[in-house]
């Protein structure tokens, strides 16, 4: 089985879609299918394509790291497709090129083929954002991802220019060599801000309110949980093996991080929507994401990144179902939405509590141990700003919770379908016992670690 | 005010990469790259030149060593073809834009007379692509302006979207699978399964014709949609 | 100063002064059409830097096809506003 | 020359989209910025007295000095993909005319 089939087999499907309407959501559900059993037989090590050797063409990188970010994208693309299948399956051919186009940025191994990629993903990403019907807001999205993908473009051109080769092992080869870090400061902070209006890294993430303040049901989670954690993988890969930050860029990318991370906070306490909430609370997760990734705490990054796309596509699904079947986000306007729906309002509530990072779920074991981490290495100044966030956090879910739980006046009817609700009961479970039984996150502590050795032995 | 403020950073902004760029020892200044450091550098010896037997070394690049980026390539232009329908309307119940100007005479005649003549310069671009400068992208798109031309000849003219949407799908999937044969038959996804031939002749470069005969057809028939789109309407209710 | 560093002076010149005009034109259709000229010239450039397989590409599509379907789009609309 | 030209339109191509609120206009800064980026990527590989990258039957490739084919490739790709964000580009600028019959950004926003 070779790791090329992830990419190939979803274009042929979404080439062929085009044909026949009728099958396109079909060819969709048998492809995720397909790949999501796939990833599981796949051999671990370099995938050489077109058979040229390793710097003159390109290969894909298949690791753990890889593995274990490709069973998260097809796994969630596979459910949220599902979820929608009747009402968005014209979106299928779409979804077809987008799920190629994540698999390719999560295993390339090639800087342009990256940038390459990030193009697929990014217009798939547009295309989806126009089920919101707000062509504003996608215009707005399309320049700041095309302007984020032409920096990165300019800097890894800097990079071929000055090391004559885009294969990320070989680069990152050379520059362990030059040891200068003085010459990459250009190139690298221009990659960073590309990567980092996808990543909805702050200051370059205006485009987030418009399209996740104004999503659906397939929107809503693909973006928030799908794209953040493919995103969240490319760009920890890039910094811990390529970017290795150091001196002065470490300083303003820290302190950009933090930044993002209170402003996101501050930005959700403010908001009185609750998609809005949802949204600016994944813009700071994204930046503590990338802060940890930084500091080289690679696997509780990974865990992190797994524990809120599960989360996020739990609350995003709910809210946005709530919102399409009554016309608003309005938090005042959905009180007492869990009075009727008491099993689909305590998934919703264990989902925020972990991302709030409450004993006995998932995102509390990452959080300690991210914390020890910081800890042991003296961060105080970024505990601090976790921990303050983590404070805002819990004001603002647990004053939504209190409003959805607690009836208002109106009565607010919103049904969920059983398929809805099985999704949402599987995840509340998942992130339980990774909560309480934290050792199968352990178990991978030592295959994720590899990832660095890999580089260095390639 | 507000304007010239923007102008002067964004112009500050272009000092400070030049400046970045002269301070730094590793980047070569202009005209002066040194090949022997970089990859391209094996791209040019003889050795790898008769392994794909194309002469023409960018094309080599394009559709042999770099294959993949091309295939994501035509992935692009696939979605963003699909993304225009999508908004622009799908084609049930689409009529022709109405131009300002009736087409005269001239115009009809010339470019009936021209659609043959780009038509066929296209295809000589496309199957020569292994030997002079063009190949499958700049092919394709001029069969798509060979189209182009029927439309502004004749305004109510429309191409039969259906067939190209076929011939689209069709070719696309051809390209993946012509990969998956490199996979089959020799070891690796696209590679070449096909005897390479002589350097310079025009049956040669294994599968690299045929990859760009593909991809000229696919950009032809891709781009021919999306100028459909652009020319149509929805009927008005 | 030799040949090539006057045609890249004369031809860099007029890149930044077109797109200058480009950016601040205040008919959108003079802007597309500067946007043309600006490839036009791009791909004489190209052709300088001995990149003939880019030049071709950037002529037919970026100067031809974008050319057209700025002006298709433009077309579309003017007819709407007059109604 | 041409390499600092390049940047400087890559640059003028950002001032435009931070001035116009036009979306025809800025789609049109787009690609200014794209041609700079590409004029950039080419120079990269630029070298004086060098030829095109294509093996002709009458010189043997010997002595020849080449220019960089593998930015040529890049740019190949990279302007084929800048078609493609352009084409959906003006799709959505349309919907957008279609929708509240005005390109300008600012006037949409006095609708909404």
């Amino acid at each position: 089985m070779n790791a090329v089939l992830l990419i190939a087999v979803p274009l042929i499907a979404a080439f062929l879609s085009i044909i026949s309407k009728k099958i396109a959501p079909y060819l969709m559900l048998v492809v995720g299918l397909f790949n999501l059993i796939l990833v599981f037989f796949i051999p671990e090590g370099f995938v050489i394509i077109g058979g040229f050797s390793q710097s003159l063409g390109i290969n894909l990188l298949f690791d753990s790291f890889a593995k274990i970010a490709l069973i998260l994208v097809n796994s969630l693309v596979l459910i949220i497709f599902f979820l929608n299948i009747k009402k968005y399956g014209s979106y299928s051919s779409i979804l077809l090129v987008a799920l190629a186009g994540l698999n390719g940025l999560l295993l390339t191994n090639d800087l342009f083929n990256l940038f390459v990629f990030l193009e697929i993903a990014g217009i798939a990403a547009y295309l989806i954002s126009t089920s919101n019907k707000k062509p504003t807001h996608t215009f707005h999205y399309l320049v700041l991802g095309v302007v984020g993908s032409s920096l990165y473009l300019f800097g890894l051109i800097i990079l071929y220019a000055m090391f004559g080769t885009l294969n990320m092992v070989d680069l990152i080869g050379k520059i362990q060599l030059s040891g200068n870090y003085k010459n990459l400061i250009l190139p690298f902070l221009l990659m960073f801000i590309g990567l980092g209006v996808e990543a909805k890294l702050l200051p370059f993430n205006s485009w987030v309110k418009g399209i996740l303040g104004k999503s659906n049901t397939l929107s809503g989670p693909i973006f928030a949980s799908v794209y953040a954690a493919t995103i969240g993988f490319v760009l920890g890969r890039l910094i811990n093996n390529l970017f290795m930050f150091e001196g002065s860029l470490l300083t303003v990318v820290i302190v950009i991080l933090s930044v993002g991370i209170l402003i996101g906070e501050a930005m959700a306490f403010a908001s009185s929507k609750a998609r809005e909430i949802l949204l600016f609370s994944s813009v700071a997760q994204a930046s503590i994401v990338a802060l940890l990734f930084t500091n080289g705490i690679i696997i509780w990054a990974v865990y992190l990144i797994i524990a809120n796309a599960l989360s996020k596509l739990v609350l995003f699904l709910v809210i946005n179902k709530a919102t399409e079947d009554t016309g608003t986000d309005e938090l005042d306007a959905l009180q007492g939405l869990f009075s009727k729906n008491i099993l689909v309002g305590i998934t919703f509530t264990l989902a925020s509590l972990s991302v709030m990072g409450l004993p006995l779920l998932a995102g509390f074991a990452i959080k300690l141990n991210f914390l020890t981490e910081l800890a042991s290495s003296n961060q105080i100044m970024l505990i601090a700003i976790i921990l303050i966030s983590t404070l805002v956090e819990g004001i603002y879910f647990v004053r939504m919770l209190v409003k959805l739980w607690y009836k208002g006046e109106n009565e607010v009817s919103v049904k969920y379908n059983l398929s809805f609700k099985i999704v949402f009961v599987i995840i509340a479970l998942a992130l339980l016992v990774f909560g309480t039984y934290s050792t199968p996150l352990n178990k991978l502590d030592n295959s994720i670690d590899t990832i660095q050795e890999v580089v260095n032995n390639g | 005010m507000k304007n010239l403020l923007a102008l002067f950073g964004s112009l500050l902004l272009a000092l400070g990469i030049i400046l970045a760029l002269s301070n730094n020892t590793l980047f070569p200044s202009f005209g002066e790259a040194d090949l022997s450091d970089r990859v391209s550098d094996e791209y040019l010896t003889q050795d790898e030149i008769d392994a794909l037997g194309s002469a023409n070394i960018v094309t080599s690049i394009v559709v042999g060593y770099r294959g993949f980026d091309t295939l994501g390539e035509v992935t692009v232009l696939f979605i963003s073809s699909l993304g225009v329908a999508l908004l622009l309307g799908s084609s049930a119940k689409q009529k022709r834009l109405e131009l300002n100007f009736k087409p005269n005479f001239m115009l009809r005649v010339g470019s009936r007379a021209l659609f043959g003549f780009i038509l066929l310069t296209g295809i000589y671009i496309i199957l020569h692509g292994h030997l002079t400068p063009g190949g499958g992208f700049p092919g394709g798109t001029m069969i798509a302006s060979s189209i182009l031309l029927l439309y502004l000849a004749d305004d109510q003219f429309r191409a039969k979207i259906k067939s190209f949407k076929i011939l689209e799908g069709v070719s696309g999937s051809l390209y993946v699978i012509v990969g998956l044969l490199g996979l089959l038959l020799a070891t690796y996804f696209m590679q070449n399964f096909l005897p390479v031939g002589t350097v310079g002749d025009l049956l040669s470069a294994g599968v690299i014709p045929i990859i760009y005969i593909l991809i000229g057809l696919k950009v032809g028939s891709e781009i021919s949609g999306i100028i459909d789109n652009f020319l149509t309407e929805e009927e008005a209710k | 100063m030799t040949m090539f560093d006057i045609i890249s002076l004369v031809i860099g010149v007029l890149l930044i002064v077109i797109a200058f005009l480009a950016i601040n034109s205040k008919k959108l259709i003079k802007a597309v059409l500067f946007l043309s000229a600006l490839s036009m010239l791009s791909v004489v450039a190209f052709v300088l830097m001995k990149a003939p397989d880019v030049a071709i590409t950037e002529a037919v599509i970026g100067s031809g096809l974008v050319t057209s379907l700025f002006v298709f789009t433009l077309l579309s609309v003017r007819r709407g506003e007059s109604k | 020359m041409i390499q600092y030209v390049a940047i400087i339109l890559f640059v003028l191509g950002l001032y435009g989209l931070l001035v116009n609120r036009n979306v025809i206009k800025m789609v049109i800064s787009l690609n200014i910025m794209e041609i700079g980026l590409n004029l950039f990527i080419i120079s990269i590989g630029f070298v004086y007295d060098g030829i095109a990258p294509i093996i002709t039957s009458s010189a043997g490739t010997g002595a020849l000095i080449y220019v960089d084919p593998l930015p040529q490739a890049l740019v190949l790709t990279a302007i084929v993909i800048g078609v493609g964000t352009t084409a959906l580009a003006l799709a959505i600028a349309k919907s957008i005319h279609v929708k509240h019959n005005t390109f300008d950004l600012n006037e949409v926003e006095e609708t909404v």
